[in-house]
């Protein structure tokens, strides 16, 4: 057998770093804004974060594709402005991934700023830090642990991923074809061997990172207790 | 002037207070648990969203209606009665937290070395913030709060996790805040001896309202002031002169009312003015000069005014002694047979040891309106 | 020049193969991309970039043919899918396939879902031209593509599936097991249709590359996989 | 248009409620672990938690299957003691589900439980709480918002989730055929008429749900600064 | 007893100490912030999973070595320095988990609004423990962990967020904890006038080591102590017999050393054998007995002892009143002004309103091991 094609591999990492990277900004300020609003919109917003998981990722990414597509409202906006089109190319499979793992970035930070309280805030505050300085060195520090949950689970799930990032990727080589979707297509086309390698070294890959990942997070504990 | 007229209503608690706190000095806000103490230094801070009213700090408006100043423009700083120390960094990085944001303060400088060492952290520095006892956890924050260097000092019950040699070791940090840093503080406290050690106005809230205000002294002196705000520390604040030191008994001589007063020796240059609290407990009278007492101070004084408390053993006269006039407590049984009236001739005798280091009152350090002159003021 | 060409999963190892070939002889490139039929019909609809596909079945390329998302007239059918009863087992299948369809200890049999893929249909024709597909409808289960049936086969979770001949005889990586050919007349023709798609009008690789599977060279690999061609 | 069948819509309903049960309950018990053990495995096993999110789906789904089925051991001894096979049945698709939802239960409750630290714990050990009355009557309603996210997560997933479902499952009517696959065969069928209604209607009902779920988490509100 | 032999160190601290607490009674665990009472309590309640040693409780190994009773078997109530409601209750539901878990004690009991309104929780019940001041928090705490009726009370700081007059409200309970319910209290402070009113013993800890031990007057009126541990608070505790009251003057007679005394009414039948506690600062001492001063108490007594204080003013007198000991706190020039010596009849003067509520100590309940006596004892 040959060695797998590392191409798929560094495209799943850029594809998960990107994401993983854009949902944690976009995620704490949505996840801020929820936590500490008093709207009655609140539920609302809520619910709807968590809707992209309730449709299968292949539905999802196939009402993406109607959206993204140069038929739809947002493609044709970005072809407007970039001349490429949006479905099929990478950067559309970046906003595929950081729409359907929204979710799994928001709810954790949100958890965790609820439970962390405005205390630590007001005691920035009141050493003069603006709300944005208070937030970057204390609030979110202090929220290591869901940070690290929100990242983990995005990551995570943006490696696996297949469903959505197929339909609006198309499995483009060098462009799109990812990991997943790599093992996925081994696996369909009954190549099975093939599989287990990739399958086996995206485990191996992922466990080493992680590990390194929750090692870290234990020797330099945030708040605990 | 920091001038408030708030209203803050919870169910069951609705905190109404007007007030003009001096900008200088120490003023201390005195009350029972519960009575709006901390929900007022909120409303100060800007941290209380649901206040209402107006709170003008000088020529700055901080609060008008609901709309508020942000709290982290206000340059308050604020010792939480629950520390809030940040856990994720260590003692140090809480303490260069503040550093770093603090404003400068021009000529005045008190770096972070000098905090450390006023208020004994070195040994903690290196801590984790979980790892610090109740006290040493106060400590920390008192010090992060006045590295922030701010423009007024709210302090929330802060001494009452420490004890008392502690205590005593921070006391008179916080007694020169004013005039080191030109920072004025409210003081929060329960206790009586702080508030008699550190302020020079209190402000006395009850239930949600202000219920006396004004010189401690004065207002510890109000006889319609429920006793256990502290009748058994009450008491007069005499202007004494030192006279000289008797360094071989370790005692020295004041004058008070033009007579002769001694206590345990201080370390204060002959001539200087200070001001002297007299406990009303530790003031006897007598109707003939006793002989043959250690108590040394026998001073020759005349009855003012006589205040039995009914139903209870006591009875509060107040005395001049050269015009200068001090309390004493002592039973009502006592005053029936000693006879005394208003304008009786009496002998104060008031014991020595009775001084301790509370007694010297902390030379105001002016009622001026610090507005445009601290050092600390001048920037939003 | 280089060419995208879509390609049914049932197809991709041949597929493959077929492109190095052509790379070779013509110099042009050809990328694949795998997807099941029906997500390949909603990509082209929302105008993906392949210039060709390889359909898993006849209607599918008509569909895309009315919507006028082809360049028409280059319909063609470039391989005949043949059906196949397996099991990795070598006990589970004799000589007749229906013996071992209503053999008592049969749990499961795997078919590739009917209305999704050519060979699920198939698979239902024959069991029904069987007489069994009542029968056995407590022990069916479904795939949503060949692939799939293929796994839940080849994993021993269904002792017996309907799967293409084609993943039997993969050159590289042939099937153990036993199996039974479908007879043909228990089935209508698995006919998998190419077509050039409006996006690779005038693309020489594309182009070139349907022109070689019509090849007597390509249509000889092609059967070496199990597949007709017409 | 006929009305849509609602059998795959219950059977996802019971096996997202089933599924979250489960998780809850088995998550809480990792999570509490994973938050107070100072067992050098720890980051190890915290990796692996998050490992089944990195395969795609369908390929999880075909490990499971091989484990799963009568051949491999877990579904050997299933067999043996129950007659029937775990593969093609809603045990199966059960199992799968919670093997491949963990990290959403396990995550946030684990963040939540590390932020609100020992104290609580140590209280009520104090008030003679045993240590499972403590967590029951303690711990757990202050990770409230935890337990939210975790639930949320976990429900919103299986909902949408269908790979390691359809391969587990086999697609059964009745048995495993879920609505997502049922949306998804639409899609794959370019039945979108159908497609639109399921997922209109399976979005709208979630939302409903989620809304309710938020709203009454509002109402009684757990430990908030 | 509570027999204690304990390790614990942490980086830049070690805790190691011995000791057997009396199960009876209050014993007061002194000493500055920082120097390990928390850390000692967190051993004795087996929350702290590091300290090695052992811990016995009567018959019960609480600890040996490092193997641990788990910590909710011990029936150890603990008030946490930080209080620690639970925030899902209301405080009515902090309180009543509590009372839940309690175990029965039989004949002694006291129930929920018995609490209620001896912490005066009443206002409170329905508040959200967010919604409750520093304060009202710490009482809350008081109450739910005296629901939980332990076997012993373990009180960390318990009172350091109140105000004088709550804290009068509450100390009166904490005295009658170990009478109303067996239970022994363990009580952590730095708040000498606290260890003062409550306790019956005390045990002074000092960065990590037990540095004194044994009834509390006994060890305040240590020497060797430093100064600030509460000197100024020291004196001695006299057994006293009421006499009889003066109902007109509101003040209670009563014997000691065959001599009599009068001090602020208290509510004791005639009869009754109390404890006096007389600070030494509040006695004099004179040579011949003085005529028409308000000091009602002059009591004939011989001088045992002559401690002077270097480099202070102070001198400490023992002196003996019919037998009784009794301390005198006067400048040293008074003694040589006096010509005081060891055997020197003299007059000991002694204000009647010295005596606050504090005076009276309560009647020890016995030293004796509780042990199986207690209604709380006797279940695991
Ligand atoms: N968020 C709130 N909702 C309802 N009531 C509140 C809230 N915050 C405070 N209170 C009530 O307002 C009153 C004043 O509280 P505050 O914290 O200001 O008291 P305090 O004077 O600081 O007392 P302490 O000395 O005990 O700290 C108390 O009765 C308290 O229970
Ligand atoms: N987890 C820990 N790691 C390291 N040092 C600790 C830890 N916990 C406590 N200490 C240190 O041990 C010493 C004793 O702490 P402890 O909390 O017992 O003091 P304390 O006597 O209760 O003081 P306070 O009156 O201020 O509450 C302190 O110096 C503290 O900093
Ligand atoms: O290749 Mo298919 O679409 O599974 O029959
Ligand atoms: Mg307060
Ligand atoms: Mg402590």
């Amino acid at each position: 057998m040959d060695l797998p094609d590392a191409g798929p591999l560094w495209l799943s990492l850029r594809l998960a770093f990107i994401t993983t990277a854009i949902l944690l900004v976009a995620g704490t300020a949505l996840a801020w804004w929820l936590a500490g609003t008093r709207s009655r919109l609140k539920p609302l917003v809520e619910a709807v974060t968590a809707l992209p998981l309730v449709l299968p990722p292949t539905v999802l990414g196939f009402y993406l594709l109607v959206v993204l597509s140069p038929n739809g409202p947002v493609g044709r906006l970005w072809l407007d402005a970039t001349g490429t089109t949006l479905t099929f190319s990478f950067a559309g499979i970046v906003i595929g991934s950081v729409f359907y793992s929204l979710p799994f970035a928001v709810q954790p930070l949100q958890a965790t700023f609820e439970t962390i309280g405005r205390g630590p805030m007001e005691a920035a505050a009141m050493l003069r830090a603006t709300p944005f300085d208070a937030f970057v060195s204390v609030m979110s520090p202090m929220a290591l642990r869901g940070y690290l949950t929100a990242a983990v689970l995005t990551f995570a799930h943006t490696i696996g991923e297949f469903g959505v990032v197929l339909m609006v990727g198309g499995s483009i080589p060098g462009r799109t074809k990812v990991i997943s979707i790599a093992i996925y297509e081994h696996v369909e086309t009954i190549d099975y061997a093939a599989a287990h390698v990739l399958s086996a070294g995206l485990l191996v890959f992922s466990f080493l990172v992680l590990v390194f990942v929750y090692a870290m997070n234990r020797r330099f504990p945030g708040h605990r207790g | 002037m920091l001038t408030i007229d708030i209203r803050r209503r919870f169910a069951g608690f609705h905190l109404e207070v007007a007030h003009a706190f001096p900008l200088g000095g120490i003023t201390a806000l005195f009350g029972p648990s519960g009575c709006g103490k901390s929900t007022l230094l909120r409303v100060i801070a800007g941290l209380d969203a649901g206040a209402e009213g107006s709170v003008r700090f000088g020529g700055e408006a901080w609060q008008e209606g609901r709309r508020r100043l942000a709290p982290h423009r206000r340059g308050v700083g604020y010792v939480f009665q629950e520390a809030r120390l940040f856990p994720h960094l260590d003692v140090a990085g809480n303490l260069r937290y503040a550093e770093r944001r603090a404003r400068a303060v021009p000529g005045r400088a008190f770096g972070f070395d000098d905090v450390v060492s006023a208020l004994d952290l070195g040994p903690l520095l290196a801590r984790r913030t979980g790892a610090l006892s109740g006290g040493e956890r106060q400590r920390v924050s008192i010090g992060r709060t006045l590295l922030a260097r701010p423009r007024l000092m709210l302090m929330d019950e802060p001494l009452a996790a420490l004890d008392m040699r502690r205590k005593a070791g921070i006391l008179p940090h916080i007694a020169r805040l004013p005039e080191v840093f030109g920072v004025p503080v409210i003081y929060v406290t329960h206790a009586i001896d702080e508030v008699t050690q550190l302020a020079d106005r209190m402000v006395v809230l009850s239930d949600g309202r202000k219920t006396a205000e004004g010189p401690v002294d004065d207002v510890l002196a109000r006889l319609d002031l429920p006793p256990a705000t502290g009748r058994f520390e009450a008491g007069a604040v005499a202007e004494a002169r030192i006279l000289g030191h008797d360094r071989g008994w370790n005692l020295t001589r004041l004058e008070v009312g033009g007579q002769v007063l001694e206590m345990p020796e201080v370390d204060l240059p002959e001539g200087t003015v200070v001001r002297l609290r007299v406990r009303a407990r530790d003031v006897s009278l007598a109707t003939e000069r006793p002989r043959g007492v250690s108590i040394r101070n026998i001073l020759e004084a005349t009855v003012l005014e006589i205040a039995a408390e009914a139903q209870t053993a006591f009875a509060e006269i107040l005395i001049s002694v050269g015009g200068v006039r001090l309390r004493a407590r002592l039973t009502r049984a006592s005053v029936a047979d000693l006879g005394l009236t208003p304008g009786s001739a009496v002998f104060a005798l008031i014991k020595s040891v009775s001084f301790d280091r509370r007694a010297l009152v902390p030379a105001g350090t002016g009622e001026a309106d610090g507005e445009g002159t601290g050092p600390g003021t001048g920037h939003p | 020049e280089t060419a995208l060409v879509a390609v049914a999963a049932n197809f991709a190892g041949v597929a493959e193969e077929l492109s190095e070939v052509y790379g070779g002889e013509s110099g042009n490139t050809v990328t694949l991309t795998i997807g099941s039929t029906g997500k390949l019909f909603a990509q082209i609809g929302e105008g993906a970039p392949f210039n060709a596909m390889l359909s898993a079945d006849a209607a599918t390329p008509e569909k895309l043919e009315a919507a006028g998302e082809t360049v028409p007239g280059q319909r063609f059918t470039y391989a005949v899918g043949r059906l196949a009863l397996w099991s990795p087992d070598e006990t589970r299948i004799g000589a007749d396939g229906k013996a071992a369809l209503t053999d008592a200890g049969l749990r499961h049999v795997a078919i590739a879902n009917p209305d999704l893929a050519p060979y699920g249909a198939a698979a239902k024709q024959a069991l029904q031209g069987l007489g069994l597909w009542d029968g056995l409808q407590d022990k069916i289960v479904m795939g949503q593509n060949i692939g799939q049936t293929h796994s839940m086969v080849a994993s021993g979770a269904a002792e017996l599936g309907f799967v293409a001949l084609s993943a039997l005889l993969d050159p590289e990586n042939p099937a153990g097991g036993a199996r039974w050919e479908v007879p043909q007349d228990l089935y209508a023709p698995i006919r998998q249709d190419a077509v050039l798609l409006k996006a690779g009008e005038g693309n020489a690789a594309a182009e070139g590359f349907l022109a070689f599977l019509r090849s007597p060279q390509a249509q000889d690999v092609i059967r070496s996989y199990g597949y007709a061609v017409e």
